[in-house]
């Protein structure tokens, strides 16, 4: 289906340009046709075996970022532990463009499972349905793309869970009633806008009506930029009472600014970040709480979840079921989306356990 | 070479010195001593080797086959600093200077005077450069960037730098091309009194009155090889232009007779703020006119304007009657104008590109067919008119670069004749090529006159303007100054209008 | 790039008066400290937070980094050359610190902090070697480098990133501390900027770094030893993206392999605005580092003022327009006005036309 | 010295009439080991790697490199007349942007391509008369533009990202040609190519652009309108990579401002490695295609060999230093060798 010659938009828009004459009624927002991905049509059967020698590639954002290293390293063991073949490739720049190149390669070399984050979740959808056309199944994991074009996203944590973690962790550092911010890291990042919708929906509750969000800021999921941004929010809203940063880059620098900074322990900050990057914010008080999935388990269900739709176990379907060997069974919800679980909340007495 | 040898060994000495360039062989194993307490004058015609001869002096070029002694002793210079340090200052023809320093820097760049922890002494460098200024007697601030000074205050600069570095061996290549008579006759003084106090200095120049006036003995140089060294006082002027051009003079300027016949090129009051004002002048077909005067004095930048590649303020150009739009070398170009420009190398020709490409780079257009530009037409037209004028070249398709001077000249010439102008004007048309070739280009362009070019020649060689032209416009700081018939053009009533000491007919 | 004149329609001199031309040399620096002055009164008034001494703080901070980097650029551009790589050097630099904390954990600072430095300033020699030796543009050598650099640092973090916790808390207080209110690495930048200044104008070396830049050939007919000057300002310039590599671990605390990425353009941007001619000869570090301030100062002021912060990059390319613009405006008229002057008065000498020598020279 | 019979190269080999002609227009140096290096590397890939060889990878290497492709053929004659034009991936994210806000505000893409190709020619006409009228650096002047095309993109769009394009286009943007592997792009690509090689080897305005990067003194001299050439290359710069902006945008079925960040250095390597020097004058439009390629193959054939990607980032770096050291360095031996024969041997 894709390689059908529809050119026939791009040409014609070309012959448009050459013969300069305006069009009347040609391709427009309504008349879009919609696009559709390779229809899934086989039966799951639970029972199936996971093939060895399943050749299972991690693409994460970006190679070189913390986050998804150890969230691979939890593929690297569950693929261990089903007999599978491993690898990790990925960008140096998490753009959306070279995702797509990798993606291609993947396909190429006939892997059968592909475990992304998407940069883009269009972007990277025609070479994903392309691999998944050679044969391929495909999972997303912390980022998805378009449902369209993958078969089973594993969710770090329900939307839900997070923004009503998040509100009520800054809601009890700063008493139920002031100003707060969110930092967050790109505008169109799909899984921060879906959580920053929840925390406003989770604000409306009786029991927040203290507490006003003034703004949004994105820091692009860059430490300076989120530096940055953050100084801007202490500048513009001198009673800034806290600072939700759903994001670990961002949550990050606003704990490193603050704590080098007057506002230390007068302005609560929370939000989603590493316990190796924030012990000592948490340590030297300008943090009380924050939360997290365990990235490493989240990469660990994402190799078993592409590992059963290898096999058959899984097509995606709500309602179907596996098993993820140490986090033992998980079900398929609706949109093809996998859950991990409800986030970690660290605070001082628990951060030392954990080591990522 | 008579004289014997001074018993002291003089503080520099070329020794069988030879330098080729490619093909092309700038000095055939001279040699030559400048002895401590003399002035000693290098002549020749442009292309002789006098330029080599001064970078090899001061290290810019180490010679093939030779060597440099100083004080007797071989040395080998590794680069202008070595040279330096040997106590050879030269002052170049164009001046080096660094635009965006200021003129004390420029002077003592690399030596100025240090205060404690070898910082820069600002005040010690200001006032040494006024002191060297006033020992000159101009008038130029020491704290002002080098960018915007005239020729003449660049040269000025130059000369106040060789001085600063109160060298043993002064070498001046062609120092007062753009000076005034007042500003020369200080640098004379300046010169004999370093002379005086025992240095040796080695004085490059066209002007054979302050040759005379100025050195004790005379070098003459003649395509790369030495002619002979005397003592200024055993010599006369024609002995001396006999041995520069190695044949009698009138040999370079063929004789012609031509009636003039329409006018073809029309300027009227022409003018550019600050470069020229309120020239105007006509060229007939058949005519050879000269354009004379100083370096500096805007001939070239009139010619500039004229065909179109600098703008001007005021005026008109006319072609055969027809009106030029300003500022557009094109338009120029299809009314039947050409301007051979006065530097070859950066203006004449793209010396990275082919002999054939430069060769057509004019017919652009007229070689296209269909809009394509084929290489077989492109190779035809340069051929021919390679061959017209007896271009030497290994292949059509070597860089331009590669060519000797004269054979270069012959190709900015074939480009500009392939468009079939009707008016040419040339700009230094035999600057710094050979005497053999000289003659050539001189026969081709009264060649061009007989068959009714217009040619309107700027010329800084007396001999060519006065061997050349049918007419002779003297041009003084930016104006015509005078217009001189082939009758009363001398070379003494053209340098007196050129340097401004009497108004000729005003044009 | 053009190197040359862009068309030989006006060989433009920027001919000055010596009063006019230090006047327009002056009046560079002194307009982007003006342009400085107004972006900073103008957002102090809408939002006098904006000059609290914690405000202060954080704006010096936040210039430190893209100050020294200037100063350094600066350095290499006023020989004529450019140096695209400092980026991947300060990556690199920075990665190679926090990794000397995390191999040897008790290694004295100073120590750590020189390694930082001397590994810039091994890719500064090795930039300056294939300038100087190899005679390749600095352009295409240093947009190589800029890979090849990155791509080390890469290869070197392989993934890995190194957190505040594992470099010693005094290393890390030296990025937020300071004395007297004004921050520590800001004020090491200060010290950069007055002894690179001092050096540029007080060394005979320093001011035959401008002769250099100013015309290459002059500068070896004058016998300056024109390549071992260039090297040196690619090794220092070098060493200083390597001391801006030990700032940003200080500062920053998280170090993976891509610090640093994308500031190649911002720092040559900062040193055009500051009124560093990109083509070599003229500019000071005082109005680089002045532009430095300039750019990270629009950013601040933007996100302070709730501007759309979409607009900072906007912003910032609009100001690069102009400050080159002006460059261009104050040399032609003083060229206008000189070339004028001379001819009408003084000693009547026709103007510099044919300067031959100048007609080569860029009219950046 | 003397040659009767001045001939060109022997280069062109015997073939139709016209090819040598067109050959002729085209030097052989650099070039030639740039494509050389190419047949070398696919050859290499071929047999080494797996899975290099097929037609289906071929697609993806050449979609892959499109947009580099299309961007680098105006800058081969932009920086060949010694300028050079870095605003050129920031122009294809205005474009993009401008394209995904007006698809947002419900105009129809067959009226919304156009109208980016003219905003991109705008934005090349923009830097084209900071470079020609104001007499501005262009490495300045783009570095400038750089930051403000980018800068607008953001305002145009934000952080969005626009996506719901008919299939009709993402799916036609990365079609094959019927029958084959290739991509239909490859064909507009080679178009193009043509349509730019003929343009720089065999036109009279190809011509002026060596002599304007060569000398721009001696091209104006000439009666070459150097500014007004300088001027109409910027602007086509900016068409393409309007058009390439376009084409990114569907190729992706993402229309973002910050698409394509940072490419133009990828598209400034790919020129500089092809063969044309920085410095102007020298260049030939095949050479840059190899160059396109041969960092496209590389890229792919490293990736299918699952090699890391910084390794990727530290060839392309050194492939680019070598490509302009190796060849500088041999050139000064030669000359150098060549000054030390011709030396003792010049005739009395």
């Amino acid at each position: 289906m894709l390689r059908s010659p529809h050119r026939a938009g791009l040409a014609g828009a070309l012959a448009a340009l050459l013969l300069a004459t305006a069009c009347g009624g040609g391709t427009t927002r309504e008349s879009a046709e919609e696009a559709g991905g390779p229809e899934a049509t086989a039966v799951a059967d639970p029972d199936a075996e996971i093939p060895e020698g399943l050749q299972v590639a991690f693409l994460p954002k970006q190679l070189n970022n913390p986050y998804f290293t150890v969230a691979d390293a939890g593929g690297e063991e569950a693929v261990g532990e089903f007999g599978g073949e491993f690898k990790e490739v990925g960008p140096s720049e998490a753009t959306a463009s070279s995702q797509v190149s990798y993606i291609n390669t993947l396909s190429q070399q006939d892997n059968d499972v592909i475990v992304t984050a998407a940069n883009d979740p269009n972007a990277v959808c025609g070479a994903l349905n392309q691999a998944r056309q050679a044969g391929a199944s495909v999972v997303t994991f912390d980022s998805d793309t378009d449902p369209e074009c993958r078969d089973v996203f594993v969710n770090q944590a329900s939307a839900a869970g997070i923004a009503e973690t998040l509100v009520r962790l800054t809601s009890e550092r700063i008493g139920g009633s002031g100003q707060i911010a969110i930092l967050s890291a790109t505008p169109n990042a799909t899984n921060q806008n879906a959580w920053i919708e929840l925390m406003e929906r989770e604000l409306e509750k009786e029991e927040y009506a203290g507490i006003e969000l003034v703004t949004i800021a994105y820091g692009n999921d860059d430490d300076q930029k989120s530096f940055q941004e953050t100084q801007g929010l202490l500048r513009s809203y001198p009673d800034l009472a806290g600072i939700i940063s759903p994001t670990t880059v961002g949550v990050a620098a606003a704990a490193r600014y603050l704590s080098g900074s007057e506002y230390r322990g007068e302005v609560a900050l929370t939000g989603l970040g590493t316990p190796n990057q924030m012990r000592e914010f948490v340590e030297d008080g300008t943090v009380e709480s924050f939360a997290l999935w365990n990235p490493a388990d989240l990469g660990y269900l994402a190799a078993w979840a592409g590992a059963a739709l290898a096999a058959g176990q899984i097509t995606g379907e709500a309602g179907e079921t596996f098993e993820a060997g140490r986090l033992g069974e998980y079900e398929v919800g609706a949109d093809g989306e996998v859950v991990l679980g409800p986030p970690t909340v660290f605070t001082a007495d628990n951060i030392d356990d954990f080591d990522f | 070479m008579a004289d014997p040898s001074p018993p002291v060994p003089p503080p520099l000495a070329l020794v069988e010195v030879a330098k080729s360039f490619g093909t092309v062989r700038a000095l055939r194993g001279v040699s030559l001593q400048l002895r401590a307490g003399e002035v000693h004058a290098l002549v020749g015609e442009n292309g002789a080797g006098k330029s080599t001869l001064v970078k090899t002096i001061a290290g810019v070029h180490r010679p093939d086959t030779g060597r440099v002694e100083v004080d007797g002793t071989p040395v080998e210079f590794a680069g202008p600093a070595d040279a330096q340090r040997a106590g050879v200052a030269v002052i170049y023809q164009e001046p080096l200077l660094f635009p965006d320093l200021s003129v004390a820097e420029n002077i003592f760049m690399g030596r100025q005077p240090l205060r404690r922890f070898r910082r820069i002494d600002r005040w010690a460098l200001r006032e040494r450069t006024r002191a060297l200024f006033t020992r000159l007697g101009v008038r130029i601030d020491p704290d002002r960037p080098a960018r915007g000074l005239s020729i003449a205050d660049q040269q000025l600069v130059e000369i106040a730098k060789a001085l600063s570095r109160d060298a043993r061996v002064l070498v001046m290549d062609e120092p007062t091309a753009a000076l005034s008579g007042v500003e020369v006759r200080r640098l004379f003084a300046v010169a004999r009194s370093l002379r005086d106090s025992g240095a040796a200095v080695l004085f490059i120049s066209h002007r054979f009155d302050e040759v005379f006036a100025l050195c004790d003995r005379i070098t003459v140089l003649r395509d790369g090889g030495h002619v002979s060294t005397d003592p200024a006082a055993d010599l006369d002027a024609d002995t001396l232009v006999r041995r520069m051009v190695g044949r009698d003079l009138g040999d370079l300027f063929p004789r012609r007779t031509t009636e003039p016949g329409d006018v073809l090129l029309e300027v009227e009051g022409l003018s550019r703020a600050g470069v020229f004002t309120g020239i105007g002048f006509s060229v007939r077909a058949g005519e050879i006119v000269a354009l004379a005067g100083l370096v500096g004095a805007g001939r070239s930048e009139v010619v500039r304007a004229v065909f179109g590649v600098d703008r001007y303020d005021t005026g008109t150009v006319r072609v055969a009657g027809r009106r030029l739009p300003r500022g557009r070398p094109a338009a120029a170009m299809a009314a039947g104008l050409a301007l051979v420009p006065e530097d070859r190398r950066q203006q004449g020709l793209v010396m990275e590109l082919s002999v054939r490409r430069n060769a057509t780079l004019t017919l652009r257009r007229a070689l296209s067919r269909y809009g394509l530009l084929l290489g077989s037409a492109e190779r035809a037209a340069a051929r021919e008119w390679t061959e017209r004028l007896r271009v030497k070249a290994g292949a059509l398709d070597d860089a331009v670069s590669t060519l000797s001077g004269g054979n270069q000249q012959k190709v900015v010439l074939a480009k500009w004749l392939a468009t079939g102008p009707r008016v040419l004007i040339v700009d230094e048309p035999t600057r710094g090529i050979d005497v053999g070739t000289k003659a050539e280009v001189h026969r081709l362009l009264a060649d061009l006159a007989g068959r009714g070019l217009a040619v309107l020649m700027v010329s800084s060689e007396l001999p060519e303007v006065l061997g050349m032209a049918d007419r002779v416009l003297v041009m003084h700081e930016g104006r015509l100054a005078a217009e001189l018939p082939r009758g009363a053009a001398t070379e003494e009533s053209v340098l007196r209008a050129a340097t401004g000491r009497e108004a000729g007919v005003a044009a | 790039m053009s190197v040359r004149t862009g068309g030989p329609e006006a060989p433009v001199h920027r001919a000055r008066g010596a009063r006019a031309a230090r006047r327009a040399r002056g009046i560079r620096e002194l307009g982007v400290l003006l342009a400085l002055a107004l972006l900073v009164a103008g957002t102090a008034l809408v939002n006098p937070a904006f000059l609290s001494a914690q405000s202060v703080r954080d704006l010096l901070l936040g210039a430190t980094l893209l100050c020294v980097l200037a100063v350094g650029q600066t350095l290499v551009i006023v020989t004529r050359n450019v140096d695209l790589s400092v980026g991947s050097v300060l990556g690199l630099s920075a990665f190679a610190t926090g990794s000397l904390f995390v191999t040897f954990p008790g290694l004295p600072i100073p120590v750590a902090a020189l390694a930082g430095v001397l590994v810039g300033a091994g890719c500064g020699l090795v930039n300056g070697t294939l300038v100087t030796v190899a005679r390749v543009p600095a352009l295409v050598v240093t947009l190589g480098t800029l890979y090849v650099f990155r791509g080390v640092d890469h290869w070197w973090a392989a993934g890995r990133q190194i957190n505040a916790a594992d470099m010693p808390r005094e290393f890390l207080d030296l990025g937020r501390l300071g004395l007297a209110g004004i921050p520590l690495p800001a004020l090491v930048a200060a010290a950069v900027v007055l002894a690179t200044g001092w050096y540029l104008a007080s060394y005979r070396s320093g001011r035959e770094l401008y002769a250099i830049g100013s015309d290459p050939a002059a500068a070896r007919l004058s016998g300056i030893p024109v390549d071992r000057r260039v090297l040196a300002a690619f090794v220092v310039n070098g060493a200083l993206a390597g001391l801006a590599g030990v700032l940003y671990a200080a500062r920053f605390g998280t170090l993976d392999a891509n610090a640093g990425l994308g500031l190649e353009l911002q720092v040559v941007a900062a040193a055009v605005v500051g009124g560093v001619a990109i083509f070599g000869g003229s500019g000071t570090v005082f109005g680089a580092a002045v532009g430095a301030v300039l750019l990270t100062t629009i950013g601040s002021a933007l996100a302070v003022l709730r501007v759309d912060p979409f607009w900072q990059q906007a912003v910032v390319g609009l100001l690069i327009l102009v400050a080159i613009g002006m460059d261009r405006l104050l040399a032609a008229r003083s060229a206008r006005r000189l070339r004028v002057a001379d001819a009408v008065g003084g000693d009547g000498r026709p103007g510099p036309a044919g300067g031959r020598g100048e007609q080569r020279r860029s009219t950046s | 010295m003397t040659e009767p019979h001045v001939s060109a190269r022997p280069a062109p080999p015997p073939g139709p009439a016209r090819r040598p002609a067109l050959l002729a227009g085209v030097p052989a140096r650099r070039e030639t080991s740039v494509a050389g290096a190419l047949l070398v590397s696919v050859l290499a890939a071929s047999l080494l790697v797996d899975g290099f060889a097929t037609g289906r990878n071929a697609g993806f290497l050449i979609l892959d490199v499109a947009a580099v492709a299309l961007i680098a053929l105006p800058m081969t004659l932009v920086i060949v007349t010694g300028e050079i034009d870095l605003s050129v991936a920031s122009t294809l994210g205005l474009t993009s942007a401008v394209l995904g806000r007006l698809w947002l505000a419900g105009l129809a893409l067959e009226l919304i391509v156009p109208l980016c190709l003219l905003l991109g020619a705008l934005l090349g006409l923009m830097n084209g008369l900071l470079v020609t009228v104001a007499r501005l650096p262009s490495l300045a002047v783009t570095i400038g533009t750089m930051a403000l095309y980018r800068g607008l993109a953001y305002v145009v769009l934000g952080d969005r990202a626009v996506a719901d394009f008919p299939f009709s286009w993402t799916g036609g943007a990365v079609a094959a040609l019927p029958g084959t592997p290739v991509p239909w792009v490859a064909l507009l690509i080679a178009g193009l190519a043509a349509a730019f090689g003929v343009l720089l080897h065999a036109t009279a305005f190809g011509r002026s652009l060596f002599a304007i990067g060569s000398n721009a003194d001696a091209a104006a001299f000439a009666g070459i309108p150097v500014l007004r050439a300088k001027l109409w290359l910027f602007v086509a710069t900016g068409a393409m990579a309007a058009l390439a902006g376009v084409f990114w945008t569907m190729q992706y079925g993402s229309a973002r401002a910050d698409n394509a960040t940072g490419l133009e250095l990828s598209v400034v390597a790919a020129v500089l490695l092809g063969g044309v020097s920085i410095f102007g004058g020298v260049g030939a439009l095949p050479g840059v295609l190899a160059g396109v390629l041969l960092l496209g193959t590389i890229r792919n054939a490293l990736q299918l060999a699952d090699v890391p990607s910084d390794t990727l980032t530290v060839v392309t770096g050194l492939l680019l230093i070598v490509s302009v050291v190796v060849p500088n360095l041999l050139a000064r031996a030669r000359e150098h060798r060549r000054r030390r024969r011709s030396a003792p041997a010049g005739p009395g």
